[in-house]
């Protein structure tokens, strides 16, 4: 069986690959991409601290990890529908571009 | 109330697929190659040379006179003059052709051929399983293959025949009656050489006739 | 570490990096596809078959389509010979150090060497049972959220187009 | 006697087992495992293609009984003037799409258009890992999650879908593929909200342990039955599991892209749809796919509602034939049922199935799911003769109600000029 730290590495891998990819893309939805595998990387650290812990039949890092994934749905389908407001408003989902205040 | 009508839909398909399997009115479904409907009598497919005598080539109604070659409106119709004459079915003396090819794969079944043929010679078909491994030999047809009996074409389209043997006939007879009286002319002007009398007057007696005969064949075309 | 963690974990992680420098946003979204499948991977292989499945049926059944849609919503009317990254050093700078103090965070702790306990009987009853009494709180919160959330994306994405008629 | 009939019930299983143990001595430890798991997989891999090969002429021949044709008739032992009433008609295609030309499009993103097949069969076939075919007759028994990851599963499907419709770069194939993705989104929810039904009333998400619900010696509250256990308890016998059986089977047509539900793949409007650029043998594999998702929703319709492998009744020439006939012999009856929609219903508007999901399923399997909890909290004050009209008219009044509206729009038109 893999040790703790093999997962805890694969999660660290993970969120830093998402958030390299969030602060240098461009397009909108590459950040909220990002955003969601770092998402992703905390529920994969809940799990793996879950099996390892001493009592696992609290299981709470099983419900934390499915508040989690509720709550990444939540957000992907608020931050899929302002990007495509602003894409409907500014004609592009560059992030650079989109530097007006006004509404 | 909602699934009804598609409850009702069901119940008339559930009666097509039973009813398909005893009952013949509904199943009206040919297994072609095995079963044939007979064509109808007006079903026309491609044309064909109609010939008179036991041999195709020598009884060809057909002079090659390239009317239909000139009409034809997708030019698939070749013909080549013969260079020399023989005789034809009343027995004059006519050309015949030499070459009389048919690009089926060209021609779209329009009868103009054999609306404007003055000699009742190409007549169409019924004739429809053509398929040929080659495209374009296999669908180019020659006078031998095209050439079919009058008793054929009375077979396929027996009114038809019946008319278009009534115009030959008078034609026929026609032709007869006016070698006859060519001959007769011949016999009084000979006689008329011998002595020039009534020549005159008995060499017109057939023409009136002759209206007369085709006037009769009119009707039964 | 055992062969189907270090393939699974490889697949995740590359398909990740894939999902963040691919120059096509639909292949992004593709092996961003892959990387949620490897994560359900690995998720089983922590003996949470019900979280695997249920990352599953959210991520790759409804997210990544989420997103999918998005990107062909938002089609970039940007020249392509344009850089997709901005100042792309200082990001990927900002990231190998953030990776670097968690491996060595990681690397340092006596947590990391634990070994699993024997796998825990996890039924799914049980974690109903404990959804509906100890988390009923954030159970209903989530589901406020959820409802809220639908309402809000909905009304966001209308809005322009009511603007416009 | 019995025993001779056990013994044909439980034929594969014990081949399975004999093979294995004959295998034992010579394999080595790892790959026992990859074995076991290949012996289970090989019946399925040939029962259920075969059976798709069938379904192919049998549709056919039906479609064709229905419209008043004959449908294929010819095809038979190559060589030879044995016909087989037209059974030979699979063979012939599968080797035409075997040889027929592969073409893909010159625009097309290459890699994703040739994964797409694949990303589409893969886990379709994996559905069928959880479906109990017989009795002891699960390839991969999930005592926890086995429907969860039925639904995990199937819904990756639509990815591919996406795949298939963006990667060929042609408007047909992506318009066809957005409307198989809305689709499918939009009729998941109903389909699991009402699989979702039989979970609460049986308390497990065990494939197998739901059959095991429906058996007669097992004890239900409020399911019906013969207490000397001779009638099956199925679901189906229910009042929910009546409503919800049919709002199933209409989410599972919608799901697996069938007729009336057929609009991502509408010939008239999108040539093929998302399958438009396929052609020769990746085509074949939509087809298979296609149908074995249909298959696979069947199976589950059946082990959530008809008992799974259980026959109606428990005496003797029921309880006879063995389970996995019970199991297939169902399938076939639905297979035939969604055949015989096919060739009764017309095709709906987008507008028309979008509504019929939202303002129809959605709200009658959420009333359906009310109407099981009560039947089955007043399973021990209510009599079972008054309780089963009583939950059926809390269904039916809302069923009229919702329906109203769909019906109210199909007026006799008025031909201006026709009259």
């Amino acid at each position: 069986m893999t040790p703790l730290s093999g997962y805890l590495f694969v999660s660290a891998l993970l969120f830093c690959i998402g958030l390299a990819g969030a602060l240098t893309r461009r397009n909108a939805i590459m950040v909220l991409i990002g955003i969601e595998l770092m998402l992703n990387a905390a529920n994969l650290n809940f799990i793996a601290f879950w099996r390892f812990s001493e009592n696992p039949e609290t299981m709470t890092g099983l419900t934390f990890a499915l508040f989690s994934i509720a709550i990444a749905a939540a957000e992907a389908a608020v931050g899929l529908a302002l990007i495509i407001t602003i894409y409907r408003h500014f004609r592009t989902a560059n992030v650079d571009k989109v530097e007006d205040m006004k509404g | 109330m909602l699934g009804t009508g598609i409850l009702k839909g069901m119940v008339e398909t559930a009666k097509n697929f039973a009813g398909s399997y005893h009952d013949p009115e509904r199943l009206t479904t040919v297994e072609y190659p095995e079963q044939r409907i007979a064509s109808k009598e007006n079903a026309r497919q491609f044309p064909f040379l109609v010939h008179d005598t036991e041999d195709p080539m020598k009884g060809l109604r057909c002079v090659a006179c390239q009317i239909c070659e000139k009409e034809c409106p997708p030019q698939c119709i070749y013909i080549v003059k013969s260079k020399d004459k023989r005789a034809d079915y009343k027995g004059q003396m006519q050309f015949y052709p030499a070459t009389f090819d048919i690009d089926l794969s060209v021609c779209m079944s329009c009868q103009i051929c054999v609306e404007v043929c003055p000699f009742e010679s190409i007549k169409m078909d019924t004739e429809f399983e053509l398929s040929n491994t080659d495209r374009f030999g296999g669908l180019l047809v020659n006078k031998h293959q095209l050439a079919k009996s009058n008793e054929h074409y009375r077979k396929i389209h027996p009114t038809e025949a019946a008319a278009s043997d009534a115009v030959l006939a008078a034609e026929t007879a026609k032709a007869q009656a006016k070698a006859k009286a060519d001959a007769e002319a011949k016999a009084a002007k000979a006689a008329a050489a011998a002595g020039p009398v009534g020549a005159v007057a008995s060499a017109p007696a057939p023409k009136p006739s002759s209206p007369a005969a085709a006037t009769a064949a009119a009707p039964a075309a | 570490m055992t062969l189907p963690f270090a393939i699974i974990a490889g697949l995740t992680v590359g398909s990740a990096i894939a999902a963040m420098s691919l120059r096509n946003l639909v292949h992004c979204a593709l092996s961003l596809v892959l990387t949620f499948a490897g994560l359900a991977g690995l998720y089983l292989q922590l003996n949470a078959e019900f979280v695997g499945f249920t990352q599953i049926l959210v991520y790759v059944g409804a997210v990544a389509i989420l997103i999918v849609f998005a990107i062909l919503l938002t089609r970039s009317t940007e020249p392509k010979d344009e850089p997709a990254t901005v100042t792309p050093w200082i990001g990927i700078a900002v990231a190998v150090g953030a990776f670097l103090t968690m491996a060595l965070a990681v690397l340092a702790s006596p947590v990391g060497k634990r070994v699993a306990a024997p796998a825990p009987e996890v039924s799914v009853k049980t974690l109903g049972q404990k959804l509906m009494t100890d988390y009923v709180l954030p159970l209903e919160v989530m589901a406020l959220l959820l409802t809220a959330a639908m309402l809000g994306a909905v009304i966001i994405a209308m809005k322009d187009k009511e603007g416009q008629r | 006697m019995a025993d001779f009939f056990q013994a044909i019930d439980q034929f594969p299983v014990t081949l399975k087992h004999w093979l294995m143990t004959q295998l034992g001595g010579v394999l080595p430890e790892w790959a026992e495992p990859l074995v076991s798991a290949a012996l289970s997989i090989t019946p399925i891999l040939a029962v259920f293609p075969l059976m798709f090969a069938l379904t192919t002429v049998i549709e056919r021949k039906g479609l064709g009984r229905i419209q008043n044709r004959i449908g294929p008739n010819r095809v038979g032992i190559p060589l030879t003037n044995i016909r087989l009433a037209g059974f030979g008609q699979f063979i012939a295609d599968g080797i035409k799409s075997l040889i027929k030309e592969d073409v893909v499009p010159r625009a097309a993103d290459k890699v994703v258009h040739f994964l797409a097949p694949i990303a589409l069969l893969i886990p379709v076939l994996l559905t069928y890992s959880v479906l109990p075919f017989g009795r002891n007759m699960v390839p991969l028994d999930l005592p926890q999650t086995g429907l969860l990851f039925f639904f995990a599963v199937g819904a990756s499907t639509e990815l591919s879908v996406f795949m298939a419709g963006w990667s060929s770069r042609n408007k047909y194939s992506l318009l066809g593929a957005m409307r198989a993705i809305a689709q499918m989104v939009s009729y998941e929810i109903p389909l699991i909200l009402s699989a979702l039904t039989v979970v609460m009333m049986a308390g497990t998400l065990s494939l197998s342990g739901i059959v095991e619900r429906q058996m007669w010696h097992v004890a239900m509250p409020g399911i019906p039955g013969d207490q000397d256990g001779l009638l099956a308890r199925w679901f189906l016998f229910t009042p929910w599991g009546l409503v919800g059986f049919f709002l199933f089977l209409t989410a599972a047509a919608a799901e697996a892209n069938r007729t009336p539900f057929d609009l991502p793949e509408a010939e008239s409007e999108i040539i093929a749809g998302y399958f438009t650029e396929y052609s020769g043998f990746k085509f074949a594999i939509f087809f298979l796919a296609e149908y074995l998702g249909l298959f696979a929703m069947c199976g589950l319709g059946i082990t959530l509602f008809l008992g799974g492998w259980l026959p109606p009744v428990n005496f003797a020439p029921f309880t006879w034939i063995p389970s996995w006939c019970w199991f297939l012999g169902k399938l076939s009856a639905l297979i035939v049922l969604f055949i015989w929609l096919r060739g009764t219903l017309p095709r709906l508007r987008t507008d028309q199935l979008m509504g019929f999901a939202w303002k129809f399923l959605l709200p009658m399997t959420l009333i359906n799911l009310v109407v099981a909890a009560l039947w089955h909290l007043l399973a021990n004050s209510i009599p079972l003769v008054a309780r089963w009209p009583l939950c059926f008219a809390m269904l039916a009044v809302p069923y009229w109600l919702l329906g109203r509206g769909f019906e109210a729009k199909f007026t006799k038109r008025e031909y201006r000029f026709a009259n």
